[in-house]
């Protein structure tokens, strides 16, 4: 017996050492692509993964990256701290070179800390939350969005001058990232002194209706209205206004920005304001990939679907820069090369951030969203 | 005073529709004492139902009220179809079961038919057609009601009245009365007790695809997940009246929608279910039998 | 048996027809396109049909299964194979070693991965045990336990990021605060009976979630509470693999610790007066047991595990926010009780590893998942309430001797 | 015919309303160390509403339960909760059964020795020696009891698969498990057949005298009522008709007008 167990465990031990062995043998490179698959919101999580699949499915065909194939590990997190920690681990004992997420800033959180001790990068197409880059905590993390501050900003001063309110009413759904956006948005309001905040208030997402906060919104006479959330909340909210007769302008942030909230508001879309990224359309790129991906799935691509693609480029162009997936190298490459993406010519600064990508007011006119310059 | 007048408005509107879903609870609980946790999903089955009819329907060119009608109708039969079965392969042969038995049964049931119509239909929200036509009232009624409201209100009461008719006068009401007081004299009296608890299920249903149907038009989106929240409260509202009692639960379901929208109104929206919760748990302890629930002696 | 195919050929005709609106149309109202998938009808149909036919073979099999239980047969004597490797040595002894040896090696066996979704796993098997007792023994349905989960993870995070207390001071603060909740929670619904219990516990889970929500100072709201430490060990220094396997054995560890606890207590005079409280409120309390003490006991008992477990949760994640605290981990925690079979410890383990590991390495099927966990509460219910393995009662070794002894 | 020391159980006008309804109308009735005492009447007139009363599961509306526990001081019991009666020393049976039909025989009795033991959670989790030792007389004296009602032979099986006649002993030995000294039986002989009444009148008999515990009791077998009983209180439509031997209730013309129409069953 005693023989047997001393057998088994040098058996072990061979096994273990040979294991990680061979994730540097194998001549491919995996990038692991982390978000929401599944659950509530995996629209924000699929569309990253189908534009890295594609990117890889591009590049493999042109003979891969330094002549090895990319191998895309595509893993559900639906957004939970917990499961987000699973995938983490996961994608590190597959021996990923590079992540591209997590779609949440709360399961990005989660999931960094491993990734930093395994010294692998993670970029983030979607994950607004400042502090990720601004606190410095997170030596590892990029992202090719602007974080929520330059949103919150962006919003606050759009309302302020170019609408020139006065009273503003700010609403949003208690999430992370709505009352993030809120929370920044109030903070520059307040800060620039130009209008007072009639009302703060967090709404319950799936309640039955709106109507009493629409009513109150009224009851305080506010003339504008920014909402940090989701675009159901803000359909459902946007169409009481209109039931209520109420014709004051409403802003949203980029969650609101999309095909979803045009489907759903419908006719109650039109004059809604929203930010979002730059448009980007008009890079050479992101037509590219636009196209590829209609004629491949016969449908617009979703939410971040152009971050990711970016992301994903970024981290393969950083890749073959710095001829390998060493940490050091990568970080190098990341902070100095620029690289043509989706989302425009990106390099990133020191945080993390993307230079070169911001956000810009959209308005909803004809059924679509039109960039406001 | 108007600010009040609105709230009232809003806290009535939304008290009507967990009236018509918390009938179904206080039905169902009044003959085989069970929580049906389903009964939500056959709310958002639905207007589901009523959705997808009336896609169809506008695409091979129907009109405006042909679809209201076909939708409406059409998603009461199927409703009043997955209630029956509902009962007969969840809580039927758990007749006899300990009473914990069929409570997590419905639990599992709830959860089921949720993600069956996430996975057979979609995980987003949809937008909803608004069947009630939006005809304008003026200012300053306007803001305070619109005719979806306005429907949902009158609806909602006729609904009420012609059960409490159906229940008063009819032979299948009487029939259900007598099972609601004691199964098995009902039963030894020649009432067929399976029929009648179909029949029960069959009608809460019917009122749940009618709350489900008017809250589409009225909110312009529906998911798979609505059925859950609005669930829970119309029970909510159906224990604050008094669990088995018909006024009750229709008292109740209006003191709780006026409960939230005054808390949204003058508190804050975001304590919205705090209050709604802190209100049921303070009547429960006040008075454990619900505002018109009669405090019955439990037999030794 | 051609009846039985008939009636269901009904029965597949019926679902057909149920299922007809949202399985095989969808419709885009945008687009105005309507999509018929009329290979999900046939799927439908055989599916029905089948199920129909396996479904009255089971309820009659239970059905003659309960009558010969009521001809007087002596169940003890047919004891279930799982029931016979818990009582018979010979037969849980050599299971129990291999249990433990591979319980030891599995770090060292699988990667970080592996381990670090056991840790998980084992986190809701503690939950499940703690839930057992509230449930399981004391019959008293409780949809908000998550609530006490949050408690302890809270506590911890809180008490970390804002007075730097670790781990090994929060651990047991976050029980006793898991406790304490259950008590403050328990004492104004002590009057209610069973459903009015699950609708007000659910309610307080939904107002625990709320609260920490809207609370931002001390919880900080929805953007959670980043940065908790992992587990400590004497100041050292560890890598995330090392400190992995260190939190599993942890893990180990605490459900060893949560198993001998309860265990004890289920033996003992308060186990059995949660018991007898499950069984018949009233006869119980007639019989001198003091119902709200023994309520509250087994609110607080539960909810300790909870919060202790909570800790836990928070340190291995090293991450919080309000998304894992949400009624789906409490159904999920119930179905774990539920599947395991109430009242029985090496059931609900069992349950917990399957329905947590399950969807891990099944990652294709995890939008099954719910489905499969609704669907299982139900049949479990109907075919097998008594769970995967029944609680086998414990035979009190009494001296007839010495009550002899005391007669004369 | 036992010499009556003095009163353990005495109530006083005792009235119980449910809404309109008045169940139990100033109803008195004594008993005294050493008695069997029953409490009989036809079907509805208020018996186990007033055993309800006085064990605390309903909280009377007017009157006095007054207890005078042996070599411990008299209370007024009104409106306790049906534990602290039981824990004073007045232990109860149901008429329509109701065991613990999931746990063991012998662990039914051993619920009824938790008022007299004080192991706490922590208690049952240090397994220190006062909890074992308590454990273990709760189970001999489990068994001991259970022999007594011959019992003993089902100890490990689960109550709900006892016989009809077993479950009610069972429930005997439940309630003398809290060691009462007046014990109240609802109904005890109920679906009995004769040779397990005839066992029961025994067993009544030597709880009373061996185990120096008073009964009260409600029945409907007048056989058994007669046998066993010192006193007799009759009720109907919640009033106390009449009081008395045996003998005296079985001559007074109220209570053969009461029963007129029942008598033939029994």
């Amino acid at each position: 017996m005693r023989k047997l167990v001393t057998k088994k465990f040098v058996l072990i031990v061979l096994l273990s050492m040979i294991i990680p062995a061979t994730g540097f043998a194998a001549d491919t490179i995996k990038i692991g692509v982390a978000g929401p698959h599944s659950g509530d919101l995996a629209a924000y999580g699929i569309p990253t993964k189908e534009a890295a699949e594609m990117v890889a499915a591009q590049v493999n065909a042109a003979g891969g990256v330094l002549g090895m194939q990319v191998e895309v590990l595509p893993m559900d997190d639906q957004c939970k701290p917990e499961i987000a920690t699973n995938v983490a681990t996961k994608l590190v004992s597959e021996g990923v070179s590079v992540v591209i997420g997590h779609v949440c800033s709360g399961a990005t959180k989660a999931a960094l800390g491993i990734y930093n001790e395994a010294k692998i990068i993670a970029i983030s197409p979607s994950a607004t939350n400042p502090p990720l880059t601004q606190s410095g905590e997170y030596p590892n993390f990029y992202r090719t969005i602007a974080p929520d501050d330059d949103q919150g900003k962006l919003a606050a001063d759009f309302v302020t001058k170019k609408l020139g309110a006065k009273k503003i009413a700010i609403i949003h759904d208690k999430g992370d990232y709505g009352k993030g956006f809120a929370d920044f948005s109030k903070q520059f309001i307040e800060a620039a002194g130009m209008a007072e905040i009639v009302l703060f208030e967090g709404i319950t997402p799936g309640a039955m209706d709106y109507s009493a906060v629409v009513q109150k919104i009224r009851h305080e006479n506010a003339d504008a209205v920014i909402f940090g959330g989701y675009h159901p909340e803000a359909s459902k909210l946007v169409g009481q206004m209109n039931k209520k007769r109420m014709k004051i302008p409403f802003v949203g942030p980029d969650g609101v920005k999309g095909d979803g909230f045009l489907e759903i508001a419908g006719k109650d879309a039109e004059g809604v304001y929203a930010t979002g990224p730059m448009d980007v359309s008009a890079y050479p790129e992101n037509k590219q990939a636009k196209a590829d991906y209609t004629s491949k799935y016969g449908k617009e691509p979703g939410t971040f679907f152009d971050q990711g693609y970016a992301a994903m480029q970024a981290a393969l162009n950083a890749i073959k820069v710095s001829g390998g997936t060493d940490y050091a190298g990568l970080e190098k490459a990341l902070k100095n090369s620029f690289v043509d993406t989706t989302v425009g010519k990106i390099k990133f600064d020191a945080k993390g951030d993307a230079e070169g990508v911001g956000f810009s007011v959209y308005q909803v006119q004809d059924g679509k969203f039109v960039e406001l310059k | 005073m108007q600010y009040f007048l609105e709230l009232s408005c809003s806290g009535l509107v939304r008290g009507s529709i967990y009236a018509l879903i918390a009938l179904g609870y206080t039905m169902v609980y009044g003959i085989i004492q069970l929580i049906n946790f389903a009964h939500g999903e056959i709310y958002m089955i639905g207007a589901f139902i009523a959705l997808i009819v009336a896609g169809v329907l506008t695409i091979y060119g129907f009109s405006g009220v042909s679809i209201l009608i076909l939708a409406g109708l059409i998603a009461t039969i199927y409703a009043a179809a997955y209630g029956y079965t509902l009962e007969k392969i969840a809580y039927r042969p758990l007749r006899n079961a300990p009473r914990l038995s069929p409570l997590i049964s419905a639990i599992g049931m709830s959860l089921f038919l949720q993600n069956y119509v996430l996975l057979a239909q979609t995980p987003d929200f949809l937008s909803f057609p608004s069947l009630i036509p939006d005809f304008g009232f003026m200012e300053p009624v306007a803001h305070i009601m619109g005719s979806a409201e306005l429907v949902i209100l009158v609806t909602s009461a006729v609904a009420m009245v012609a059960l409490t008719v159906l229940i008063k006068y009819t032979r299948i009401g009487k029939a259900m009365r007598a099972t609601q007081q004691d199964m098995t004299m009902a039963r030894l009296v020649g009432v067929n007790v399976d029929n009648v608890i179909s029949v029960t299920f069959v009608l809460g249903s019917v009122l749940a695809a009618i709350g489900g149907v008017l809250v589409g038009s009225y909110i312009g989106q529906i998911n798979f997940y609505i059925g859950f929240m609005a669930g829970v409260k119309a029970f909510t509202a159906a224990v604050l009246g008094g669990i088995g009692n018909i006024p009750g639960a229709v008292l109740g379901a209006m003191v709780l929608g006026l409960a939230e929208s005054f808390a949204a109104g003058y508190i804050s929206s975001a304590y919205e279910d705090v209050f709604a919760f802190g209100v049921l748990v303070l009547i429960l302890i006040l008075r454990p039998s619900g505002l018109l629930g009669k405090a019955v002696k439990q037999k030794v | 048996m051609s009846d039985y195919m008939k009636r269901s050929f009904l029965v597949a005709l019926w679902f057909v027809f149920l299922t007809f609106p949202l399985m095989v149309v969808k419709v885009n109202t945008l687009k105005n396109t309507v999509e018929w998938r009329w290979m999900n009808m046939l799927w439908v149909a055989i599916g029905a049909f089948v199920l129909s036919l396996l479904w009255r073979w089971a309820l009659e099999r239970r059905q003659l299964k309960n009558k010969e239980a009521e001809s007087g047969e002596d169940e003890s004597t047919r004891l279930g194979f799982g029931q016979r490797l818990l009582v018979e040595p010979k037969l849980y002894k050599p299971v129990l070693a291999v249990l433990f040896v591979a319980t030891i090696a599995f770090p060292l066996l699988f990667d970080i991965y592996q381990t670090n979704i056991m840790v998980l796993a084992l986190v809701f098997v503690v939950l499940g045990l703690g839930l057992n007792v509230t449930v399981g023994l004391a019959g008293l349905l409780d949809l908000g336990y998550v609530a006490f989960f949050a408690v302890g993870a809270y506590t911890y995070g809180i008490l970390n990021s804002f007075w730097g207390i670790g781990f090994w001071t929060s651990l047991p603060i976050g029980g006793l605060m898991g406790a304490l909740f259950g008590i403050a929670l328990g004492f104004p619904i002590l009057r209610l009976r069973g459903d009015y219990l699950a609708i007000v516990t659910l309610g307080f889970g939904s107002i625990a979630k709320i609260v920490i929500e809207n609370w931002e100072e001390v919880t900080n709201g929805a953007k959670g509470i980043a940065g908790i430490p992992r587990p400590g060990f004497f100041g050292a220094d560890m890598s995330i693999t090392s400190a992995t396997t260190y939190t599993y054995y942890l893990m180990i560890l605490m459900v060893i610790f949560t198993i001998f606890i309860t265990n004890r207590l289920k033996d003992s005079r308060i186990g059995r007066a949660w018991m007898a409280l499950r069984e018949d409120e009233i006869a119980c309390v007639a019989m001198g047991v003091d119902m709200a003490k023994t309520k509250l006991g087994a609110y607080a008992f539960g909810a300790f595990w909870a919060g202790l477990v909570g800790v836990i949760f928070a340190a291995r994640n090293t991450y919080i926010n309000p998304n894992s605290f949400t009624f789906m981990e409490s159904a999920l925690v119930l179905s774990i009780v539920v599947m395991g079979g109430m009242g029985s410890i090496v059931g609900v383990i069992i349950a917990a590893l399957v329905l947590i590991l399950m969807p891990e390495y099944l990652r294709a099927f995890s939008e099954y998942r719910m489905l499969m966990f609704g669907a299982i509460m139900v049949l479990m219910m109907i075919f097998r309430p008594e769970g995967l393995i029944a609680n086998v009662r414990r035979k009190y070794r009494g001296h007839k001797v010495m009550t002899e002894d005391v007669n004369a | 015919m036992p010499e009556i020391t003095n009163k353990l159980l005495e109530v006083k006008g005792l009235t119980m309303d449910f809404g309109g309804l008045r169940a139990v109308d100033t109803v008195s009735l004594d008993v005294c160390t050493g008695e069997i005492v029953a409490l009989i009447g036809p079907n509805g007139a208020g018996k186990t509403t007033f055993f309800n009363c006085v064990t605390g599961i309903y909280k009377p509306t007017r009157g006095d339960v007054l207890v005078h526990p042996p070599a411990k001081k008299s209370q007024r019991i009104n409106g306790f909760k049906s534990n602290r009666v039981t824990t004073i020393g007045m232990a109860r049976t149901f008429q329509n059964i109701r065991l613990f039909q999931n746990m063991t025989v012998l662990e039914n009795v051993m619920i009824g020795r938790h008022c007299r033991t004080t192991t706490s959670i922590l208690g049952a989790i240090l397994r220190g020696a006062k909890t074992m030792r308590q454990e273990q007389e709760t189970v001999n004296r489990s068994y001991d009891l259970l022999e007594k009602v011959d019992l003993f032979k089902y100890a490990d099986e689960f109550a709900k698969n006892l016989p009809y006649g077993a479950q009610r002993r069972l429930e005997i030995a439940r309630a003398m498990a809290t060691d009462p000294f007046l014990l109240l039986l609802d109904e005890p002989a109920a679906g009995m057949n004769p040779q397990e009444t005839r066992a029961l009148d025994e067993l009544i008999v030597r709880v009373r005298d061996t185990e120096k515990i008073a009964i009260l009791l409600i029945e409907h077998d007048m056989k058994l009522v007669m046998n066993i009983s010192d006193r007799i209180y009759v009720m109907e439509y919640g009033k106390e008709i009449a009081q008395g031997g045996p003998m005296d209730i079985r001559n007074n013309p109220k209570v053969i007008e009461a029963y007129l129409g029942e008598e033939a069953d029994a």
